[in-house]
């Protein structure tokens, strides 16, 4: 296999005692040389092979699974490689009563511009419309162990998912708004009646963790995104006599939620080799951009990038991604030009995913 | 009868019973002025502000008076002109020379903590213990990392106290045969009715002997009564080792093949049953607030096998209170009998 | 709800919430009547189970186990007729005791259960309810008894239960209050599920066990009747039922959950419960003996790949 | 009665009057019964102090290969790969990565990587088996050093205690401050070749 | 995060097997001599304890464990959902359809969020395992059955809420379930509500003379089937015998341990009624193995040179004097043996319930 073959010809020195080690104990004593080991590896016709026999720019493949929880509006099940998260989506019902101070509400026009959603992203935050949680302590890794407080990694996780829903406003409010025409106008005059607002649809976003190998945002997300188009939410009404919401259990009547586009993140780590291995001073530069990047890859990458793309609202078609939101942390690898070639590959990646999305079970 | 549920009263009843003669051996002695009517004081009360008495324990005299005061909850007890109180329950205080029962709370690199029902755990240090192959071996790295197989944790031992240090912790040492791991029988405690002297009512008493064999019909019984209120009953220890003095070798052997064995004999199913009896019957004597050592030991358990006998043979066996009740029925048998 | 002032979460409306409240059954007379599920199955008919070991890589040892709904709805309805179990368990370790943790001569069993918070009719909290911690309980009893402890000295496991779709305790229907508090038996099923999907995470672990223990329900039914495996939501009179985690080729029990007015001679129930767990064992066989099967073939190709070593430099 | 191939924890293997339990089985009234999932061996007995009988064992399918980085602890005699954590005065602190069966000779194939490290503890006097008094902890590993030790005994609660007191056990990986690789010159020295400045250390013999 | 265990008791190995040793023989030798396997310990009680509770208890063992139990009632309103029929009362007008919903009597009325239950044991948090689980088990085995929870309601917009705070005022020194069951049975037993004085649907008066108030449990002149609480027995199995109420040091070479919440026979049948059975997880799994002479450096003995040969070499000393920990569970015949034992007419169940009863009667 190509690795092996590779290991025994990388940058060494000949003098250092060489010590043969099967693989995943390489991998566990020295995971740094050992991963550059394989990346380092010049391959005859094809591009180095990762640790994990896939290429630097290769993801993996997104499995998706829609519609498999009973009590949920929508649901779905994502396989990320070895990660995979069920995301459930509730609906509940906010009253109108127990908001306080309600945004003054206005019926959204046929054309919405884009203050429309400025302000319904507010009036979404304001009331805490969309609640995403995750959870991470399922025995999905074995850093997290049930009964502590969600980790500091869980806690930001949380927050990017939370921002991010919020930022691109992938929920419309008309789709969560609960309205009431009454028969005729309180004031006797034959005006059309004003529609009331009478409650809000609350969503509440659940992520469990069944299995983490790396990248779990973009597994989170790309469960949020399958169980959200999934989702189908009761006509809800307003009933004079019991004066309260009711709902229809007519599926004819209930409506599925209608998302602003389909923004994908796709997640890159950076792999800085280590030049000081050979002492003869020729430094060759070393660094590789990790797609989609597993959990021993995760161990050993201090920079990490988050390219979040939208191609269904570009105007030169699905070749041509909106930038929906860019995240780097750490190190300093990634100049203008390498995140040019990133937000390709992210476009790349959109196709990918949307086709996954899309694809029923 | 299965369940035996009595109606609320005062815990225990022997306090009375045996309050009265302390009261005695008060009133007998005219002319001590007490200010509390009954023998029992609280801290901080005057026991008597007459020059002529000397404070023992549980007393204190303020500085520039000659009044006494009681510094714990107990009986007041004079002995020649020396006041004590003897408080009602007290944690053993380890004292240098005590033969006590231990049991391991924690295994360290050189030493093990030993809970002696001490106000504070009791350390035995690697070095205090016989090492099998002989008591002239040296200790080396080995027994260090083998700690465990001597002592480990909940394993009982009979061990005596070497030394106390500043803060009142003792160190325990078993370098002799007659101490050492405790195996083939039961374990009783008594805690707060240990504690050496003051303890003249409930619990173990300092004696000359602390160990000894009880003749049953099963057969013999080894009782180790640990001053600190711990108590093991065993089968006997197999003549041999400890009866007759042993020269050097066969010495070894005894303390190599058992000395440090957490495996018991296999022991007649009649003196295992007596075991557990005679360690009823003291948690029986602690009940009634009795005195536990060698001689009571002895006059209840004997007086219990009669009562048993007598039962038998008029079949009737309806008593309440258990341990408690068995013992009292026997004091009582005793009382009558003189 | 517990959440709600959770900080380390996103937290709900401070108004809080309702689940939607449907008309019809309010509303129109006899709907609601046609909305009850019923037992198609026949007595002693248990429902299909669907079990796959090592479905989380990471861990050492994992299982999923599924129990499908068998009640269709007759008219179409938004509102699920019963719900089906979908749990997933996954053993961490045998691994070393954190450095608090005083020595152990054995091995020291964690078990942790949790319903997701969208496993239920009733929405649940982020925290651990007293029913989850009970079922944590009941679980722990029902391994301590076969795992033998004594081989992993000074170590620890740490078996973790997610249950994504809970039984109910009843049919919605029929449920006066609202989330907890119900008649609980539900959670016999539950439980039972917990038991045969933990064994097999733990057996997929290679910890050593005495024997494959696995659950059962059985209950009886206001006529008196005997039914094995019940959805209780298709019963609207179960007066007693009965869990087991039950030892088949030891013919033991380690976990006995019995309630309810059983009389004065629950063996019959008891009889019933490890009857449907002889069902669970067969699964548990069927799915094991499969694995080793692919393993040991997986293992031989790897025995093959281990002989190249990589050479490691400094 | 015909040994199954494959076991079940709980299926019964054979009265142990005619077998001994092996890894994998376990005595349940007078019979050997499997307690784990794989394949079942019989072998002639290892040792004959405890028993002449052929020996029982079922071998989890996964330790084949080091990929199932199986439930394998750390025992008496074991050689394990360890990290140094921490240098005290009297002992050296370190976390094993890697535990060899016991008693095989070196980190081959069928070792087992640890899921989550096991602590350990060199003491000084374990460090070496030649003039025990004169080594110190500091110039025998460095914090980050790999080394091969054998477990010399469980421990108590804090950590498993490990020797390096033979040739082929000590450092096998040594890096500088730079993180530098540093070569073994000596049995008590590393170099780095590039500065030529050489550091002490508890070297293991290169196989 | 592993909360303290109570039952986790720290015997050395040998003390453990001579006690099993004792425990299997036949007839066994208890713990305490003076008992035979149905015995249990005795202990003491006393009710009406608590001034301001609708209902007290306390029982103390002879080992000092004791506990305190408060029963207290409040009104409370129910809570309306909407439903086809709740909705007709609510709207209808015409009286005769109310009244006819109310004058059914209040059977399968009753909800069990009505009943809650405490327990609180010293140096345990309220949701560490062993409340939880002793809480969980009570609570289920009063509301086994329904009696309880519909002798609370008191009409369509009204119910009693029955608090019951259960307080282990010593450390658990022995498994404290059964203590706590008998402590809240004579608790309930002589609990009383004040009588109503109000009118179907009209908010609830009650009559302040405490004397005209009405048990909890209604006592009839046939006393011996009346509905009463129902009482949880702890039975342990060691090897063929079968002990009642075990202490401390039995329990901790327990093979397996169940607990029994039973009820007393009523006029249909002459046997106790068991109301909810579940096992206990026996110490005795968490006691560390003996390590036998053969295998002991430390006694003459030669340590295995590989985990695999101390295996083999602890597998094969079957019950020698070496105290292995308990595997397995319990027998099926066993469980249905101390079933019987329980139910049985003057079984144990009806022994503790009559010795609870007698102390409210003498």
């Amino acid at each position: 296999m190509a690795a092996t073959t590779a290991a025994l010809r990388d940058p060494a020195p000949a003098a250092a005692a060489a010590l043969t080690f099967p693989r995943p104990i390489f991998a566990t004593v020295a995971p740094h040389p050992f991963l550059q080991a394989h990346l380092a590896a010049p391959q005859p016709s094809k591009a180095p092979l990762r640790a994990n026999s896939r290429t630097a720019h290769e993801f993996r493949r997104v499995g998706i699974n829609t519609g498999s929880l009973t009590h949920c509006n929508g649901s779905a099940v994502v396989r990320l490689g070895n990660t995979s998260a069920v995301c459930g989506v509730r609906a509940e019902i906010l009253d109108e009563a127990h908001v306080q101070a309600t945004a003054d509400f206005a019926p959204s026009t046929g054309n919405e511009t884009e203050e429309d959603a400025e302000r319904e992203r507010d009036e979404m935050e304001s009331l805490r419309l969309l609640v995403p949680n995750v959870e991470l302590s399922t025995g999905s890794t074995p850093q997290h162990i049930p009964g502590n407080a969600p980790s500091s990694f869980a806690q930001t996780l949380i927050t990017r998912v939370r921002s991010l829903l919020l930022s691109t406003s992938l929920v419309r409010l008309s789709d969560l708004r609960i309205l009431y025409a009454p028969p005729s106008n309180p004031d006797g005059l034959d005006a059309e009646p004003e529609p009331q607002l009478k409650g809000y649809w609350v969503l509440y976003i659940d992520i469990f963790y069944i299995s983490i190998d790396g990248n779990a945002f973009d597994a989170a997300w790309a469960a949020i995104l399958a169980a959200l188009k999934n989702s189908v939410i009761p006509h809800a009404f307003w009933d004079e006599d019991l004066e309260t919401i009711l709902c229809s259990d007519d599926p004819s009547e209930a409506h599925s939620l209608t998302l602003r586009g389909l923004p994908v993140p796709s997640t890159f780590a950076v792999f800085e080799g280590k030049h000081d291995w050979n002492e003869s001073g020729e430094a060759e530069e070393a660094d590789w951009v990790l797609s989609d990047p597993d959990a021993f890859e995760e161990t050993v990458c201090r920079e990490s990038v988050c390219v979040v793309v939208d191609c269904t609202v570009g105007n030169k078609g699905t070749k041509d991604g909106i930038l929906k939101s860019l995240e780097k942390s750490g190190g300093d690898v990634v100049d203008r030009d390498a995140m040019k070639g990133l937000v390709k590959r992210a476009v790349d990646r959109w196709a990918e995913v949307e086709k996954a999305t899309n694809t029923k079970p | 009868m299965p369940i035996t549920i009595l109606p609320p009263s005062a815990p225990i009843a022997a306090a009375h019973l045996h309050h009265d003669d302390s009261d005695e051996d008060m009133s007998d002695d005219d002319g001590l002025p007490v200010q509390s009517t009954t023998s029992i004081v609280t801290p901080g009360e005057t026991v008597t502000s007459d020059p002529q008495w000397m404070r023992g324990h549980g007393t204190y005299v303020p500085a520039d008076t000659t009044t006494i005061i009681s510094t714990v909850a107990g009986h007041l007890h004079k002995t020649n002109k020396l006041l004590s109180v003897q408080p009602l329950r007290a944690r053993y205080t380890p004292e240098i020379g005590d033969l006590v029962v231990g049991r391991i709370v924690s295994v360290q690199t050189k030493k093990w903590t030993v809970d002696i029902a001490a106000p504070m755990l009791a350390s035995l240090p690697l070095s205090a213990i016989n090492l099998p192959g002989g008591i002239l071996r040296r200790r080396t790295a080995v027994d260090e990392l083998n700690i465990r197989t001597f002592f480990s944790e909940g394993d009982l031992l009979v061990a005596e106290v070497q030394s106390l240090h500043g803060d009142n912790t003792a160190s325990l040492h078993t370098r002799s045969l007659k101490y050492g791991k405790l195996r083939n029988g039961l374990f009783t405690s008594l805690t707060g009715a240990g504690g050496g002297i003051l303890s003249r009512r409930g619990g173990v008493v300092r004696s000359k002997r602390q160990t000894f064999t009880l003749q049953t019909g099963a057969g013999e019984i080894d009782v180790v009564l640990g001053v600190n209120g711990y108590i093991f009953v065993s089968a006997h220890k197999k003549a041999g080792q400890d009866e007759k003095d042993v020269s050097i070798t066969s010495l070894e052997q005894g303390v190599s093949e058992t000395l440090y064995s957490s495996q018991n004999d296999d022991i007649e199913p009649g003196v295992a049953r007596e075991i557990t009896r005679v360690s009823t019957l003291v948690k029986g004597l602690v009940g009634c607030g009795r005195r536990v050592d060698e001689d009571m030991i002895v006059r209840v358990y004997e007086g219990a096998v009669e009562l048993e006998a007598e039962e038998k043979v008029m079949g009737s066996s309806e008593r309440a209170g258990g341990a408690k009740g068995v013992v009292e029925a026997v004091l009582g048998r005793l009382e009558m009998g003189g | 709800m517990a959440a709600n002032t959770d900080r380390r979460r996103i937290n709900a409306p401070s108004g809080g919430t309702s689940a939607p409240v449907f008309a019809k059954p309010v509303k129109e007379y006899g709907y609601l009547q046609s909305l009850r599920p019923n037992r198609t199955r026949g007595p002693d008919e248990l429902r299909k189970t669907f079990l796959q070991t090592g479905v989380v890589p990471s861990a050492s040892g994992s299982a999923y186990l599924e129990v499908p709904t068998t009640t269709t709805s007759s008219q179409p309805s938004l509102i699920p007729p019963t719900s089906s179990l979908k749990i997933a368990a996954s053993i961490q370790g045998p691994k070393p005791l954190p450095r608090s943790a005083p020595f152990s001569p054995t091995l020291v069993l964690t078990t942790t259960v949790k319903f997701a918070p969208f496993a239920t009719r009733y929405r649940r909290g982020y925290i651990r309810d007293s029913a989850e911690r009970d079922l944590g309980v009941h679980l722990e009893t029902a391994l301590r008894g076969v795992i033998i402890g004594e081989r992993w000295p000074k170590s620890g496991v740490e078996v973790v239960i997610t249950i994504l779709e809970g039984d109910e305790d009843t049919w919605w229907g029929d449920s006066k209050a609202e989330g907890g508090a119900g008649s609980g038996w539900g959670l016999l099923n539950v439980l039972a599920g917990c038991i045969t999907v933990a064994s097999a995470a733990i057996m997929d672990a290679g910890i050593d066990c005495v024997d494959m223990v696995a659950g059962g329900v059985a209950a009886i039914t206001g006529d008196g009747q005997k039914v094995l495996d019940p959805c209780p939501a298709e019963h609207q009179d179960i007066v007693a039922a009965c869990a087991v985690g039950y030892l088949a080729s030891r013919d033991e029990i380690t976990e006995l959950w019995l309630k309810g007015e059983v009389g004065a001679d629950p063996d019959t129930l008891i009889e019933g419960a490890t009857h449907a767990a002889m069902g669970s064992v067969s699964v548990l066989r069927e799915v094991l003996l499969e694995n080793i099967e692919t393993k040991t073939k997986a293992a031989k190709e790897g025995s093959k790949r281990k002989l190249e070593d990589v050479e490691m430099t400094g | 009665m015909a040994l199954p191939t494959l076991a079940l924890p709980g299926t019964l293997l054979g009265p142990a009057s005619k077998y001994a339990p092996g890894p994998g089985t376990h005595i349940h009234d007078a019979s050997i019964y499997a307690s784990i999932v794989g394949t079942v061996a019989s072998s002639p007995s290892p040792n004959t102090t405890t028993t002449k009988l052929p020996l029982l064992s079922i071998s989890r399918p996964g330790d084949a290969g080091p990929t199932d980085s199986a439930n394998i602890l750390p025992e008496v005699d074991s050689q394990v790969l360890a990290r140094v954590t921490r240098l005290g005065a009297r002992f050296a602190s370190a976390e094993i990565l890697v535990i060899a069966p016991a008693n095989a000779t070196s980190i081959s194939a069928d070792a087992a990587v640890c899921s989550t490290p096991f602590t350990a503890q060199i003491r000084r006097e374990d460090i070496r088996a030649t003039e025990k008094d004169k080594v110190t902890v500091q110039d025998s590993f460095r914090v980050g050093d790999l080394i091969r030790a054998v477990v010399i005994s469980l421990g108590d609660q804090g950590g498993y205690y490990l020797s390096t007191a033979k040739n082929e056990l000590g450092v096998v990986v040594a890096r500088g401050e730079g993180g530098e690789v540093l070569v073994p010159v000596s049995w008590r020295e590393v170099k780095d070749l590039r500065t030529g400045r050489g550091e002490a250390r508890k070297v293991a013999k290169p196989f | 995060m592993a909360p303290p265990q109570p039952q986790q008791v720290n015997l050395s190995p040998a003390e453990l097997s001579f006690l099993r040793s004792t425990l299997c023989q036949a007839p066994p030798v208890r713990f305490d001599h003076t008992k035979g396997p149905k015995d249990f310990r005795s202990m003491r009680a006393e009710y009406d304890v608590l001034p301001g509770a609708n209902g007290s208890a306390r029982v103390a063992l002879e080992d000092g464990t004791e506990a305190l139990v408060g029963v207290k009632a409040e009104v409370e309103t129910s809570q309306w959902r909407p439903s086809p029929d709740a909705r007709g009362s609510a709207l209808a007008p015409d009286a005769e359809m109310r009244d006819a919903a109310d004058d059914e009597d209040a059977k399968g009325k009753g909800q069990n969020s009505w009943i809650e239950m405490s327990v609180e044991i010293p140096g345990f948090r309220d949701d560490d395992s062993l409340p939880v689980f002793l809480a969980s088990m009570l609570t289920e085995s009063l509301l086994a059955s329904g009696g309880l929870k519909d002798r609370l309601y008191i009409n369509t917009r009204f119910h009693w809420k029955l608090y019951i705070d259960i307080l282990l005022l010593s450390p658990p020194l022995s498994y404290p379930l059964a203590l706590l069951s008998m402590t809240t049975h004579l608790a309930l037993l002589t609990s009383r509500l004040p009588a109503l004085k109000s009118e179907k649907d009209e908010d609830p008066l009650f009559d302040d003379d405490w004397d005209a108030a009405v048990f909890l449990y209604p006592k009839s002149k046939a006393s011996a089937s009346d509905d009463k609480p129902p009482v949880i027995v702890l039975a342990m199995g060691v090897g063929p015998n079968i002990i009642f109420d075990p202490c401390m040091e039995e329990l901790a070479v327990a093979d397996s341990v169940l607990a029994i919440a039973c009820a007393n026979a009523t006029a249909s049948s002459t046997r106790a009624r068991i109301v909810s059975v579940r096992t206990i997880d026996p110490p005795s799994h968490l006691t560390p193995p003996g390590v036998p002479n053969s295998m002991n450096s430390a006694t003459g003995g030669t340590v295995p040179a590989s985990s695999a040969e101390a295996l083999t070499q602890r597998e094969l000393l079957a019950n020698s004097g070496v105290w292995t920990p308990p595997r397995g569970g319990m027998k099926r015949g066993l469980i249905s043996q101390v079933v019987k034992m329980v139910v049985e007419e003057g079984g144990v169940a009806e022994e503790v319930i009559s010795a609870l009863q007698a102390i409210e009667l003498g």
